[in-house]
């Protein structure tokens, strides 16, 4: 998306208003899934199997719904230079997954997460990254916002519809693992509120503002936008062929996964799979 | 064949122990291994366990391309894994290296010129019920003895009794 | 019958592995059930224990570089006869050997072996992650050890006799009640569950002490741990069960208490995340001494 | 509390586990595995060209045949030949393709024969239209002849009536018969 996005803005492309809803919804669906797999590695790291078990029972419902809407559960294939590839036909019918969703969210993730003595026992005050060392190591996404910095791309720079759907970010200002197990929680819960304004504002319109293959000109961008795990980045060359001259891609793991250093210094062995996981590393996201 | 060897075969369809190895994966197929320990999936009705160890695995899953440092680890691993034993690969990337292939760390063959690979589950990445069949087929080419490095191991017997 | 036929038979047979072996094969599945059902899962087969352990006895040997053979695959055997041993003398109705004076610290002693054993193949296997496990496992021991040898002796105390047949005559009373929740205290932890299945924490250390272990000798500490997992049931429904005079319906009720006890602490695993090592021995220290002082008060005071 | 709560209320309800053979259903929209239909195909590269992992190639036997194959252990099921493709020849079927014994050396590959015809005025082989196409094409019925050239025909046919409409009256038009470089 972030890429369609920067070859957008070389273009001079704005993609339809129905485009940006369904991009958004697509993009929220990803957080959602991205926090809930997170949440369920967590609870598997902190030995808790059977809210491992709950939270990839919610995962399910958001993998089934991206699935129903792009063709495959992982590898959307959503986005194209221009637009959306594919329509949401019937918006309606996502509404009930993401009800499942808020109420087991509302009644089990957060509360066990909150209230379970042995949860908390493995996460409060684990971990603990102050804010000044949050801005030194210049982390990102709810690893920042964990430790009280409000730094969210969807809100200091809006893009797609977050403007028009109105965005609150979660800021919590304890930075330890419990915290940021909380920013994400709650921004699921944003996750959802928005994803339900979204498909019930869905306008109709094209999905697309060029056909066939758009020819990019010369030119370059940098685009940013607040994946799951943080911002990303994206610089895009063209020199006007069919390939891009040059893209760079800044992933948020790449800077959230050497703050785990500050984090871990003085911490038992015992707690270092659970500190690392809650950066939420994609070690894969680092290969640059 | 007598019936402790038969019961033994069976308990190896039934109890296939599974160990997780990345051999560069963008890692979509690792979040779709995730699922089938999932109550929906759930893996243990099959009998299926992931273990952390090659030690106490029978089935190994490979997910991603060909790397060239993970070349070596993958040999190691299969290495350590007692026989009998079997490989899945998932995904396209163990077979092709899939879009990184062309890209100068990765060694864009087959992983079958590394380790005897049995099962291949195709997809990008497969979904769960595709992986649990593709285990569960590993697992039957265990119980039959039909798996390429049991077929190569009779293969060796058979030679060094020739000789 | 003379004795040593009779420890034989109450060794290999009844109460020992005959008898142990399927009987730990239906508690392990039970407790893998009823995991699974309370997390909505459909949960293992019945025979699935059975083919684990058929399946690692078909595998094939690794024994890591620069071990010492004979230590590293002596260990499950070892673990193997001391646990079957132990429960060849917990007094089970129908038992062939006969009650000897100071049998209960025979049976400490010997169930002590499993873990000395779990404790040594972390250290021989020469992985860090084995040595990390044992290191754990021996420092968690210290902890649980604390209430379970307290429950046990404060029994003893009451009977007067380190006897275990005087340990059943025992008249039931307040100290019988505050003993068996020192000995249910401590039991998660004999039996490395949650919260306390610090030892083998296989997202922090990968796997427990016998990550290096593979084939035939990994099968042996299944089975080891199984019947370690009936020996620790049914030693709790011997010692704190009322007993009937009739054998038979005792044997009954004593198979339902164990089963109960694996399924309320099932349930407890089920419901916890996993502490960290000084959280569990801080837990151990303070309320299973706090239990056990109480207990050993009421010895004193009745 | 939450979560004894949950577990207790699991033990109670029916578990949420599938069996293998009944999974849940694949929606109407999955991407699976390629199917290409020969008779739509016009062989004009682009699914071959916007394949970013190279599973698409063509390949010729010259004045026979032209052959579109796909290898599955390359494909990454992302549908753009389906979005792509100009005449809708390329579906993604819903279906979930199984694991396979072998995928790395001879695993799925489709091939796919698109035979010449012979250029009804050169005799030149070459790709025919889809029959959809021509049927757009020629609605009118006009230039039924045009229906069997090959391209080049086609663009000598076009070009020769363009000259001809603006040939003042009276004149000969160009003979019939020209030949086309080849």
């Amino acid at each position: 998306m972030t890429f369609c996005m920067a070859a957008e803005t070389i273009a001079g492309i704005e993609i339809p208003k129905r485009a940006a809803h369904i991009r958004t919804i697509i993009a929220e669906l990803e957080r959602l899934h991205s926090h809930l797999l997170w949440a369920g590695i967590g609870a598997e790291d902190i030995g808790f199997h059977s809210l491992f078990m709950e939270i990839f029972t919610l995962r399910e419902r958001v993998m089934d719904t991206l699935e129903a809407i792009s063709g495959n559960r992982v590898n959307y294939g959503m986005n194209c230079i221009g637009g959306v590839l594919r329509d949401i036909p019937d918006p309606a019918a996502h509404l009930p997954a993401l009800d499942a969703l808020a109420k087991g969210l509302g009644e089990v993730v957060i509360p066990t997460f909150t209230q379970n003595p042995t949860a908390l026992a493995r996460t409060r005050g684990v971990g603990r990254l102050t804010r000044e060392q949050a801005v030194e190591w210049a982390v990102v996404g709810p690893v920042a916002r964990a430790s009280g910095l409000d730094i969210d791309v969807r809100k200091d720079q809006p893009y797609l519809s977050y403007a028009e759907l109105g965005f609150e970010s979660v800021v919590r200002p304890e930075g330890d693992v419990l915290a940021r197990v909380v920013v994400r929680a709650l921004e699921m819960m944003e996750s959802v509120r928005l994803i339900r304004e979204a498909l019930l504002s869905l306008s109709p319109g094209p999905l697309r503002a060029t056909q066939g293959l758009p020819e990019i000109p010369v030119g370059e961008a940098t685009i940013r936008t607040e994946a799951p795990r943080g911002e990303a980045f994206y610089y895009v060359a063209s020199e006007g062929g069919a390939s891009p001259a040059r893209v760079k891609i800044r992933t948020p793991s790449f800077v959230n996964i050497p703050a785990i250093e500050p984090m871990v210094i003085g911490q038992p062995l015992a707690d270092l799979s659970i500190i690392q996981a809650s950066v939420d590393p994609c070690i894969s996201c680092t290969d640059r | 064949m007598n019936l402790i060897e038969r019961v033994i075969a069976i308990s190896r369809r039934r109890s296939p122990w599974i160990c997780r190895l990345n051999a560069g994966s963008c890692n979509g197929c690792d979040i779709e291994i995730t699922p089938l320990l999932s109550p929906r999936y759930d893996a243990e009705q099959l009998g299926i366990e992931l273990h952390g160890t090659p030690k106490h695995a029978d089935i190994v899953l490979i997910s991603g391309t060909l790397t060239l440092r993970s070349r070596q680890a993958i040999l190691d691993i299969y290495d350590q894994v007692p026989s009998p034993k079997a490989v899945v690969a998932l995904g396209s990337c163990p077979s092709s290296g899939n879009v990184f292939a062309g890209s100068p760390l990765v060694l864009s063959e087959s992983l079958d010129n590394v380790v005897p690979v049995d099962v291949w589950v195709p997809g990008c990445p497969p979904r769960p019920q595709a992986i649990l069949d593709g285990i569960a087929r590993a697992a039957q080419l265990l119980e039959d003895g039909s798996t390429k490095s049991q077929i190569q191991g009779q293969r060796q017997n058979l030679g060094g009794r020739l000789s | 019958m003379s004795a040593v036929w009779s420890y034989l038979v109450a060794i290999a047979v009844w109460p020992g592995l005959l008898f142990a072996a399927p009987l730990g094969w239906l508690e392990l599945w039970f407790m893998r059930k009823l995991v699974a059902r309370l997390q909505g899962r459909q949960g293992p087969p019945f025979f699935q224990p059975f083919f684990d352990v058929m399946k690692l006895l078909g595998k094939e040997t690794v024994i890591p570089k620069g071990v010492n053979r004979g230590i590293f695959l002596a260990l499950p055997l070892v673990s193997l006869a001391a646990v079957t041993a132990a429960l060849a003398i917990v007094p089970l109705p129908g038992n062939p050997v006969p009650s000897l004076p100071g049998d209960i610290v025979l049976l400490l002693y010997l169930m002590e072996v499993p873990v000395l054993c779990e404790v040594l193949a972390g250290y021989v296997s020469r992985s860090i992650y084995g040595q990390v496990a044992a290191m754990r496992e021996a420092i968690l021991s210290l902890a649980y050890n604390l209430p379970f040898l307290v429950a046990i002796i404060a029994m003893a105390q009451v009977a007067g006799s380190f006897q275990m047949r005087a340990l059943q005559e025992v008249p039931y009373g307040p100290v019988h009640l505050l003993a068996a929740l020192t000995f249910l205290l401590a039991l998660p932890a004999r039996m490395k569950l949650n919260p306390f299945s610090i030892a083998n924490a296989e997202h922090e250390i990968i796997a427990d002490s016998h990550i290096e272990y593979s084939g035939p000798p990994l099968a042996l500490f299944k089975l080891s741990h199984a019947i370690e997992v009936v020996l620790l049931t049914e030693l709790f429904a011997v010692v704190f069960i009322p007993a009937t005079p009739w054998p038979p319906v005792n044997l009954v009720v004593y198979l339902v208490a164990g089963i109960l006890v694996l399924g309320g602490v099932t349930l407890l695993a089920t419901a916890t995340a996993r502490l960290r090592l000084t959280q569990a021995f801080r837990f151990y220290w303070i309320w299973g001494g706090i239990a056990s002082a109480i207990t050993m008060a009421a010895t004193l005071v009745r | 509390m939450a979560m004894l709560k949950t577990i207790l209320g699991n033990l109670l309800r029916p578990s949420r586990t599938r069996a293998p053979a009944d999974m849940p259903v694949v929606p109407p929209t999955y991407r699976g595995a390629l199917g290409h239909d020969a008779s739509r195909c016009t062989a004009c590269g682009t699914c071959a060209f916007v394949c970013a992992p190279k599973a698409i190639h063509f390949t010729q036997d010259p004045g026979v045949s032209v052959s579109w194959h796909f290898f599955i252990g390359q494909c990454s099921f992302c549908g753009l030949c389906e979005q792509n493709c100009p005449t809708q020849a390329i579906h993604l079927r819903s279906a979930v393709p199984g694991s396979m014994n072998s995928a790395g050396g001879d695993g799925l590959r489709l091939e796919s024969l698109i035979h010449l015809q012979p250029c009804t005025r050169c005799g030149a082989a070459h790709v025919p239209l889809p029959a959809a196409t021509m049927d757009a094409l020629w609605a009118a019925g006009a230039e039924e002849v045009e229906r069997g050239y090959c391209p080049e025909c086609r663009r000598w046919a076009a070009s020769a009536r363009l000259r001809n409409a603006f040939l003042p009256e009276g004149a000969t038009p160009a003979a019939e018969g020209g030949r086309h470089d080849r």
